[in-house]
C-alpha cells in the first residue's frame, strides 16, 4: 500500500520528464496516451487507495527519504493518505484525467502541444506532493510549484505579451500569499519545533483556545491561503489568468489549485479551530468575497471572466463554510465546485473552439441548435451551481448556509443573497450564449460545429458527476446517511456539526426560501434576456454609473496598480538614483578628496628660495619654543 | 598533505600557462589542470571525516621568531568551500571555450591562480598566510577585469581594487592585534588567536576592522558602491570569479574569526549589523526590478542575496549558519549560470540591454528551459538549490526575532518580481531582428548547462550529505558563544 | 681688563658683520668680513684656543676670502646696482631674526653658567690638539681629506666648459 | 707665544653665548634679505663662524678638546662648500647672466 501512495505523484513526475526532456520529437498521439494514462494510472491507484482507507484502515504513511537535517527536527519528504487526502486525490487525479482527455481535442492543433501536456503533468504531479505531503513542508512544496506551473500555463502562448504579465501577476500574488504561508510555516516550527501534521496538532491542542502565537500562525497561514485561492484582497490574478487555454483554466483555476487554501485550512482544522479570531476572519472574508465576485461577475461578458469570478465567488463560499466550522462541508462544496465548475469551463471551451475563439457573449447566442450537448451540460453545469435540487451544488451550498444559520444570522443572509446573485448571472450567461438569436460573424456561424468526441465524453461524464454529485453527502433531513461526513470524521473528529439543534422544520424552511429565491432570479433572468432579449451595452456606449463601476471590476486593478506597482518602481528609480549619486559619489568623494588635499599642499612649493628659508627659520623658533614650552 | 596539492597544482599550471605564451592549445591544458583540481577535490570529499576539527592537516615553520608557521588544514566549512571552488573553476574555464575566443594563456593562468589563492585562503589555518592568500587572490582578479573588461575599465577595476584593499588593511590590523594578544610565544595560528579573551573596549576595535575589512569584501549595505560597477565591466569569467567563490571569501571570514574572537561584541552589535543586512537585501532587490541591463541586474540581485545571508549569519544560530553555508554554496553556482546567461546573451546579441531582447524561447527553447531552471533556483522555488537555505536561513532568522524574519521574507517576493520581469522581456514576447538568429545552446555550451542544471536539482532533492558536513564546523562556532547567548539574544 | 678686550673684540665683530649686510658693493662687504674674521680670531686667543686661531686666519681671511675676491672680480661681480628684495621681506627676515635671537639665548640661559676658571688651559696649544686629533679622531681626519677632493673634483668638473 | 695670556681671566660663558647668537643670528638675516648669491655665501661664513667661536668656548669651557677638534672639522666642511658653492655661482651667472637668487624657482611645485 506505501509504494502505492508512492506511486501516484511519481507517476505524473515521470510523464513529465519523459515528455519534457524530447518534446521536440515525440508524435502527438504518443504524448496524450503518455500524460493522461500516467493520470489515469495514479487515478486507479487513488480509487484503491480510497476503498483501502474507507474499509477501515488506518492513514498510510510513507517516508521517501529525509530531506533536511534542521536543528530542532529532521524534515522528512513523507507522505500521508487519509480520508481528507484520499478524497483530494480523488478529484484532482478524476477531474484531472478528464481534463487531459479533453484537452488532447482543444490543443490538438497548437504546435506546442507536447510542452502543454508536459507543463499539465508537472502541475498534477505539484498538486499530488500539495495534497499527500505529511507536513507544511511539502505541503509549501506542492504550494509553490502549483503556482509556477500556473505561471507557465496561463503564459502558455508567450508570445502575447498580455498572456506574459498576466502570468507574471498570477505568480507574484501567489508569491505574496506564500510568504505569509511560509513565515505561518515557521511561527509552527519554532513554537511546536516540529512541522508534521500529527505532531503539531498533537501540541497545538495542549495549548489553550484564543492563543495569541496560535492566532498569529492561523492567520498568517490563511494569508497563504488568501494569495492561493483568490481571496479579497489577492483576487485579481484569478480573472487575468483566463488567458491561459480553457482546460487550463478548468483544472487549475476551478477544479484543484485554488482549492488548495480551503485544502489547507481543512487540513489544519485543529489550528483553526483554537483561534476562534482567524475563523471569523476567515467567514467575513468569505462571505464579502462571494458577494463582491458575484455582483461583479453580473456585468461581465467575456464567457471565461464570468466562471472566473463565480470560482471566486463560489470559494467565498467555501470558506465561509470553513469560517463557520462546517469543515465536511467546504470539502463537500469544494467537491461539488470542482465538478459543475470544470464542466462548465469545459463547455465554455467547446463553445470557443466553435466560435474560432470569440469569447465575447454579446457576439454569440442561439448556439442550442449548433452544440446541442454543449448546451445540454452546461445548462446541467447552470443548474447545479444555482443550487437547484436535486443538483449537487444544492446540496453543499445548503449545508454550509445550515451552518452559517446556526453560528451567525447575517452571514446567513449575505449567503442568500449571494447564492441569489449566482443563479442570476449563471442563468444571464446561459441564455445570452444560448438562447436568442445568433449575433456572430457569418464566418463563424458557418464554423459552428459540435465538438469532436474526445471533447464531449468528458463534458458528459462530468455533468453526470455534476448532477450525482449531491448523492455523496445527503443531509439526515432528506434521510441520507451524509456519508461524506463520516468519511471524514476521524479527520474532523469531534469537529463542528452542531446539526442538530436546528430542527428539520427550519431546516426545510431555510432550504425552501434558497431555492425560491433562485428559481424567482432564474426567472428574472429569462424575462430580461430571453423574453425581451435585451443585450448588455456594447462597451463604447456610457453606462449608468453603477454598472460601469462593476464592469470595469471596482477599478480593483487600477487601484492596485496605483498603490503597489507605482510606489515600488518609482522608489526603485529613487533607490537607484540614491546609490548612483549618493552612496557611489562618497567613495568618489573620497577619492577625489585625496587628490584635492595633494593639490592644496602644491601652493607651499613656491620656488621662491627666501620663502623657504624664512620657513624654516620660522618652524626652527617654533620647536625651540615648543621645546621650551614643556 | 593534499591541501598543499590543492594549492600548488593550479599555481603550477598558471605559471607554465603564463610561460607558454598562446602557444597552440593552452585552453586545453587549462582544462585539464582545473579537472585534475577538481579529482583531487572530490578525493579530499571522499577522505574527509566528519569528526576530526582539522582534516589533511600540515605543519611547517616558517618564520620561527615571529611564530608564522606554514600550516594547513581543512574543516568541514572550507572543505565545502573548496568543493565550489574546484567545481566552478573548471566550468568558468569551459565557458569561455567559443568560436570568437580572445583570451590569452595568461588569461587561463590568472583564473587558475586565482584558484590557488581561494583554495589557499579557506584552508590556511595561519592568520599570516590567510592574509597572504586574501591578497593573493585581489591581484588576478585585478588583471582579469582590468585586462579583458568592458567600457571604462581601468577607473572601475581600480576602484574595486583601492576598495577592497582598504578593507583588508583593516583586517590585518585587527590581525596583528590579535597576533598581539596572544599568550607570550606569540604565535599567527588561527585557532590560538582567537581563543584570545579581549577586554570589552578592545574587542569592539577589533570587532570594528574586522567587520570592515569583510563587510566591504562581501558586500553589505553601505560598502556596496564598487560591486554593481565591478561586476558589469568584469568579462563573464571575471565577474563568475568575482560573484561566484570571491564573496564568500567575505562571508568565511566572518565565520572564522569575527564571530569566535569577539563573540561578546557580535551578539551586542547583531541587531545593528542585521539592519544593514537587510536594508542592503531590500534596496539591492527593489533596485534591481529597474535595470535596463542584465549584468547589472544579477549583480544587484546577488547584492540582495548576500544581504541575505548576512543577516542570517548575525542570528547565530544553529539552523542559520547552516542555511548561510548552504546558501553560499547554491548562491555561488546560481550565480556563475547567470553569468553564464548573460554572456550566452551577450555573445549571440551584442547586447544586454533587455528591452532590446525578446521571443528568446521561440527561437532557442534548449536556452530557455536552462534559464527557466536557473532562475528558479535562484528564486529559491522549492526542489532547486536556493529554497533549502533560504528556508533554513529564515527560520534561524526566526528564531532571532518574527519581524526581522518578516521584512526579509519580502525579498523572496521581490526577488520573484525582477527575475520573472527579466525572463519574461528576454524569453518571451515578439521576437526581436537582434533576437531572431538565436543560436541554441552548442555542445560546449550544454557541457556548462546540463552539470548546472543538475547540481541545482539534485542540491535541492537531497541536501543532506553538505547539510552533514557542514554541521560540526557550526556546531564548534556555536559552541563558544554558548554561556553569552543565553544572556543577551531576545527571542521573538 | 680683560672685560674690555672682550667687549672691544665683540662690538667690532658685530659692526663689520652688520656692514657686511648693509654695504652696497660687495667687495666692500668681503672687507668687512676679513675684518670680522679677525676679532674672532681675536677671540680664540683670548680664549687661550691659539692653535685654532692661527688655522682660522690661514683657512677664512687667507684661503676662503681670496677664494670669494677671485670670484667677484672673475666675474666683475663688483656693480654697484643693489639687487633690493621688497620691504615686506626683509622686515619678516629682520623679525624672524630677532624671534631667533630671544629664543637661542632663552634656550642657552638655562645651562649652569658656572664661574670661570683661569685661563690658562693647556688644551688649546697645538701640541694638545695635534695629540687628540691624530689618535681619537684618526678616521674623521682621513675622511676630511677624502671630502676635498670630492670638493675640489666636483668645482672642477661643474665650472668647466665642454 | 705658548702663554701670552697667562694671567688674563676667562669671559663667563654667558657673554660668548649671546655674543655668538648675536652673530649668528646677523648670519641669517643676511642670508634672509640679501638677493646676491655671493653676500648670502659670506653669511652663511658668518654664521659658520659664531658657531665655531662658541664651541671653542665651551671646549675650553668644559676642558674637553673635542669641541676645537670639531671646529677643525667645520672648518674643512666649509671650505669644501664655499668651493662648491663659488662653482655653482659661476655655472648660474654663466646661464641666467646674474647671480640673483630670485631667478633660481624653476623648481616649483
Amino acid at each position: 500500500m506505501n509504494t502505492l501512495a508512492a506511486l501516484v505523484p511519481i507517476l505524473p513526475l515521470l510523464s513529465f520528464l519523459v515528455i519534457g526532456l524530447n518534446f521536440r520529437r515525440l508524435p502527438k498521439p504518443v504524448t496524450s496516451i503518455l500524460a493522461c494514462g500516467s493520470v489515469l494510472v495514479s487515478f486507479i491507484f487513488s480509487v484503491v487507495l480510497f476503498f483501502h482507507i474507507k474499509g477501515g484502515n488506518p492513514t498510510v504513511n510513507v517516508t521517501l527519504f529525509e530531506w533536511i537535517p534542521a536543528a530542532a527536527t529532521s524534515l522528512g519528504f513523507s507522505f500521508v493518505v487519509d480520508p481528507l487526502s484520499s478524497l483530494m486525490l480523488l478529484i484532482v487525479t478524476g477531474v484531472g484525467f478528464l481534463i487531459h482527455v479533453y484537452s488532447i481535442g482543444y490543443m490538438h492543433d497548437d504546435e506546442g502541444f507536447n510542452r502543454f501536456f508536459s507543463y499539465m503533468n508537472l502541475f498534477v504531479f505539484s498538486m499530488l506532493v500539495l495534497v499527500l505531503g505529511s507536513n507544511y513542508l511539502m505541503m509549501f512544496i506542492g504550494w509553490e510549484g502549483v503556482g509556477l506551473c500556473s505561471y507557465l500555463l496561463i503564459g502558455f502562448w508567450f508570445k502575447n505579451q498580455a498572456y506574459n504579465n498576466a502570468a507574471k501577476k498570477a505568480f507574484i500574488m501567489n508569491r505574496i500569499g506564500d510568504l505569509g504561508f511560509l513565515l505561518g510555516m515557521f511561527i509552527l516550527y519554532v513554537q511546536f519545533g516540529s512541522l508534521d501534521y500529527q505532531t503539531v496538532f498533537a501540541k497545538a491542542s495542549l495549548l489553550e483556545s484564543g492563543n495569541l502565537i496560535l492566532t498569529i500562525a492561523t492567520m498568517l497561514l490563511f494569508v497563504g491561503a488568501i494569495g492561493k485561492s483568490a481571496q479579497i484582497p489577492l483576487f485579481t490574478w484569478l480573472p487575468d489568468a483566463m488567458a491561459g487555454p480553457t482546460p487550463v483554466s478548468a483544472l487549475i483555476h476551478a477544479a484543484t489549485m485554488v482549492t488548495a487554501g480551503v485544502y489547507m485550512v481543512a487540513r489544519s482544522h485543529a489550528l483553526y479551530i483554537l483561534a476562534p479570531a482567524t475563523m471569523m476572519v476567515i467567514a467575513v472574508i468569505g462571505i464579502t468575497t462571494a458577494l463582491f465576485a458575484a455582483t461583479i461577475a453580473i456585468f461581465q461578458n467575456d464567457i471565461k471572466k464570468v466562471l472566473a469570478y463565480s470560482t471566486v465567488s463560489q470559494l467565498g463560499y467555501m470558506f465561509v463554510g470553513l469560517g463557520m466550522g462546517a469543515f465536511t462541508g467546504a470539502m463537500f462544496h469544494l467537491t461539488t465546485h470542482a465538478f459543475f465548475k470544470a464542466l462548465l469551463f469545459l463547455a465554455a471551451g467547446s463553445v470557443i473552439h466553435a466560435m474560432g475563439g470569440e469569447q465575447d457573449i454579446r457576439k454569440m447566442g442561439g448556439l442550442k441548435k449548433a452544440l446541442p450537448i454543449t448546451w445540454l451540460v452546461f445548462l446541467a453545469g447552470t443548474i447545479a451551481i444555482s443550487g437547484i435540487p436535486p443538483f449537487s451544488g444544492f446540496f453543499s451550498k445548503d449545508e454550509i448556509l445550515l451552518h452559517a444559520y446556526e453560528q451567525n444570522k447575517v452571514i446567513w443572509v449575505l449567503g442568500i443573497l449571494g447564492s441569489l446573485m449566482t443563479a442570476f448571472y449563471m442563468f444571464r450567461l446561459f441564455y445570452l450564449t444560448f438562447a436568442g438569436m445568433f449575433r456572430g460573424t457569418d464566418k463563424q456561424k458557418q464554423h459552428l460545429h459540435e465538438s469532436p468526441k474526445s471533447m464531449t465524453i468528458p463534458l458528459i461524464i462530468l455533468a453526470v458527476l455534476a448532477v450525482a454529485g449531491g448523492l455523496l453527502n445527503i443531509p439526515a433531513v432528506f434521510g441520507g446517511s451524509s456519508s461524506l461526513n463520516t468519511f471524514l470524521s476521524p479527520i474532523f473528529g469531534s469537529g463542528v456539526e452542531p446539526v442538530g439543534e436546528v430542527s428539520y422544520g427550519t431546516e426545510i424552511l431555510l432550504m425552501s426560501i434558497a431555492v425560491i429565491g433562485s428559481l424567482a432570479m432564474i426567472g428574472f433572468a429569462w424575462f430580461r434576456f430571453v423574453k425581451t432579449a435585451t443585450i448588455p451595452v456594447t462597451d463604447g456606449i456610457k453606462r449608468p454609473a453603477l454598472s460601469n463601476l462593476l464592469y470595469h471590476k471596482y477599478y480593483i486593478d487600477e487601484i492596485y496598480q496605483f498603490l503597489i506597482e507605482k510606489p515600488v518602481l518609482w522608489l526603485s528609480d529613487i533607490m537607484h538614483l540614491f546609490d548612483v549619486y549618493v552612496i557611489d559619489k562618497t567613495v568618489n568623494f573620497v577619492g577625489n578628496a585625496t587628490v584635492w588635499l595633494g593639490k592644496q599642499s602644491g601652493f607651499l612649493q613656491t620656488g621662491n628660495i627666501g620663502f623657504y628659508l624664512i620657513a624654516m627659520v620660522l618652524s626652527i623658533v617654533a620647536f625651540l619654543v615648543f621645546g621650551l614650552m614643556i | 598533505m593534499l591541501t598543499i596539492s590543492l594549492i600548488l597544482l593550479p599555481l603550477l599550471a598558471s605559471l607554465i600557462l603564463f610561460l607558454l605564451k598562446d602557444k597552440k592549445g593552452f585552453h586545453i591544458l587549462a582544462l585539464v589542470a582545473s579537472l585534475a583540481e577538481l579529482v583531487l577535490g572530490i578525493v579530499a570529499l571522499f577522505g574527509f571525516d566528519k569528526g576530526a576539527a582539522r582534516n589533511f592537516p600540515f605543519d611547517a615553520m616558517w618564520i620561527k621568531s615571529m611564530g608564522i608557521s606554514f600550516s594547513f588544514g581543512m574543516s568541514g566549512l572550507s572543505l565545502l568551500l573548496v568543493l565550489l571552488t574546484v567545481f566552478l573553476v573548471p566550468m568558468i574555464i569551459l565557458t569561455t571555450f567559443h568560436r570568437d575566443n580572445k583570451y590569452s594563456s595568461a588569461f587561463y593562468g590568472l583564473i587558475l591562480l586565482m584558484q590557488s589563492a581561494l583554495v589557499g585562503v579557506f584552508t590556511s589555518s595561519d592568520g599570516f598566510l590567510f592574509y597572504i592568500f586574501w591578497e593573493m587572490a585581489l591581484i588576478p582578479i585585478y588583471f582579469i577585469c582590468g585586462l579583458w573588461g568592458g567600457e571604462n575599465k581601468i577607473k572601475i577595476t581600480l576602484k574595486f581594487f583601492i576598495y577592497t584593499m582598504l578593507g583588508s588593511l583593516f583586517m590585518l590590523t585587527a590581525l596583528i592585534w590579535l597576533y598581539i594578544k596572544t599568550p607570550a610565544p606569540h604565535t599567527f595560528n588561527i585557532d590560538t588567536m582567537v581563543m584570545v579573551k579581549l577586554p570589552l573596549g578592545e574587542q569592539f576595535w577589533v570587532f570594528l576592522a574586522f567587520f570592515l575589512g569583510f563587510a566591504i569584501k562581501i558586500p553589505v549595505f553601505p560598502f556596496h558602491s564598487w560591486q554593481p560597477d565591478t561586476y558589469t565591466v568584469a568579462p563573464a569569467a571575471g565577474s563568475m570569479l568575482l560573484a561566484g567563490i570571491m564573496l564568500k571569501m567575505g562571508l568565511y571570514g566572518i565565520l572564522r574569526f569575527l564571530i569566535p574572537s569577539c563573540s561578546f561584541t557580535v551578539i551586542q552589535f547583531a541587531p545593528v549589523v542585521m539592519i544593514m543586512a537587510i536594508t542592503g537585501l531590500l534596496y539591492g532587490s527593489v533596485i534591481a526590478i529597474k535595470q535596463k541591463e542584465i549584468k547589472r541586474l544579477i549583480a544587484y540581485s546577488s547584492f540582495a542575496h548576500v544581504g541575505l545571508m548576512t543577516a542570517a549569519l548575525f542570528a547565530l544560530n544553529v539552523d542559520a549558519l547552516q542555511g548561510t553555508i548552504y546558501q553560499m554554496i547554491s548562491h555561488g553556482f546560481n550565480v556563475v549560470a547567470l553569468f553564464f546567461i548573460a554572456d550566452i546573451i551577450q555573445r549571440r546579441t551584442n547586447t544586454l540591454q533587455i528591452n532590446e531582447l525578446g521571443g528568446i524561447a521561440k527561437v532557442a527553447p534548449r536556452f530557455a528551459v536552462f534559464f527557466m531552471i536557473v532562475m528558479l533556483g535562484s528564486v529559491a522555488l522549492p526542489l532547486t538549490n536556493g529554497f533549502i537555505g533560504e528556508f533554513l536561513m529564515l527560520v534561524g532568522m526566526v528564531q532571532y526575532s518574527f519581524y526581522v524574519a518578516a521584512i526579509a521574507g519580502i525579498s523572496i517576493i521581490l526577488g520573484a518580481v525582477y527575475m520573472f520581469w527579466l525572463y519574461q522581456r528576454s524569453m518571451y514576447g515578439e521576437t526581436k531582428p537582434v533576437t531572431a538568429a538565436f543560436a541554441d545552446l552548442t555542445s560546449t555550451e550544454m557541457w556548462v548547462a546540463v552539470p548546472l542544471i543538475i547540481i541545482i536539482i539534485a542540491m535541492g532533492v537531497y541536501p543532506k550529505p553538505i547539510l552533514e558536513i557542514a554541521k560540526p564546523t557550526v556546531e564548534s562556532i556555536l559552541f563558544s558563544l554558548k554561556p553569552l547567548k543565553e544572556a543577551i539574544i531576545p527571542v521573538l | 681688563m680683560e672685560k674690555y678686550i672682550f667687549f672691544t673684540l665683540s662690538g667690532l665683530a658685530i659692526f663689520s658683520a652688520i656692514m657686511v649686510l648693509v654695504s652696497k658693493r660687495p667687495v666692500h662687504s668681503v672687507l668687512y668680513l676679513i675684518l670680522c674674521f679677525f676679532t674672532i680670531a681675536g677671540h680664540y686667543i683670548m680664549l687661550n684656543a691659539q692653535f685654532l686661531a692661527v688655522v682660522h686666519i690661514i683657512v677664512y681671511a687667507g684661503a676662503i676670502m681670496v677664494l670669494f675676491l677671485f670670484t667677484l672680480m672673475l666675474l666683475n661681480l663688483n656693480l654697484a646696482n643693489e639687487l633690493r628684495k621688497s620691504i615686506l621681506a626683509r622686515v619678516t627676515a629682520v623679525i624672524a631674526g630677532g624671534l631667533l635671537l630671544v629664543t637661542l639665548v632663552a634656550v642657552l640661559k638655562g645651562l649652569d653658567a658656572s664661574g670661570p676658571i683661569m685661563a690658562n688651559t693647556q688644551i688649546g696649544m697645538t701640541t694638545n690638539i695635534g695629540k687628540v686629533l691624530f689618535n681619537e679622531y684618526m678616521f674623521p681626519f682621513e675622511a676630511a681629506s677624502v671630502l676635498f677632493l670630492a670638493a675640489m673634483v666636483g668645482a672642477v668638473m661643474m665650472v668647466k666648459k665642454e | 707665544m705658548n702663554n701670552v695670556v697667562q694671567g688674563l681671566q676667562l669671559m663667563p660663558i654667558s657673554y660668548y653665548i649671546s655674543f655668538c647668537s648675536i652673530l649668528f643670528v646677523i648670519g641669517m638675516i643676511g642670508v634672509l634679505i640679501k638677493r646676491n648669491a655671493l653676500v648670502i655665501f659670506m653669511s652663511i661664513e658668518l654664521m659658520l663662524n659664531s658657531i665655531n667661536l662658541l664651541l671653542a668656548a665651551f671646549s675650553v669651557y668644559h676642558n674637553d678638546p673635542a669641541g676645537q677638534i670639531l671646529v677643525i672639522f667645520i672648518m674643512v666642511v666649509a671650505a669644501a662648500e664655499v668651493a662648491v658653492g663659488l662653482s655653482i655661482l659661476v655655472v648660474t651667472y654663466r646661464k641666467n647672466n646674474s647671480i640673483d637668487v630670485n631667478l633660481l624657482n624653476q623648481l616649483k611645485g
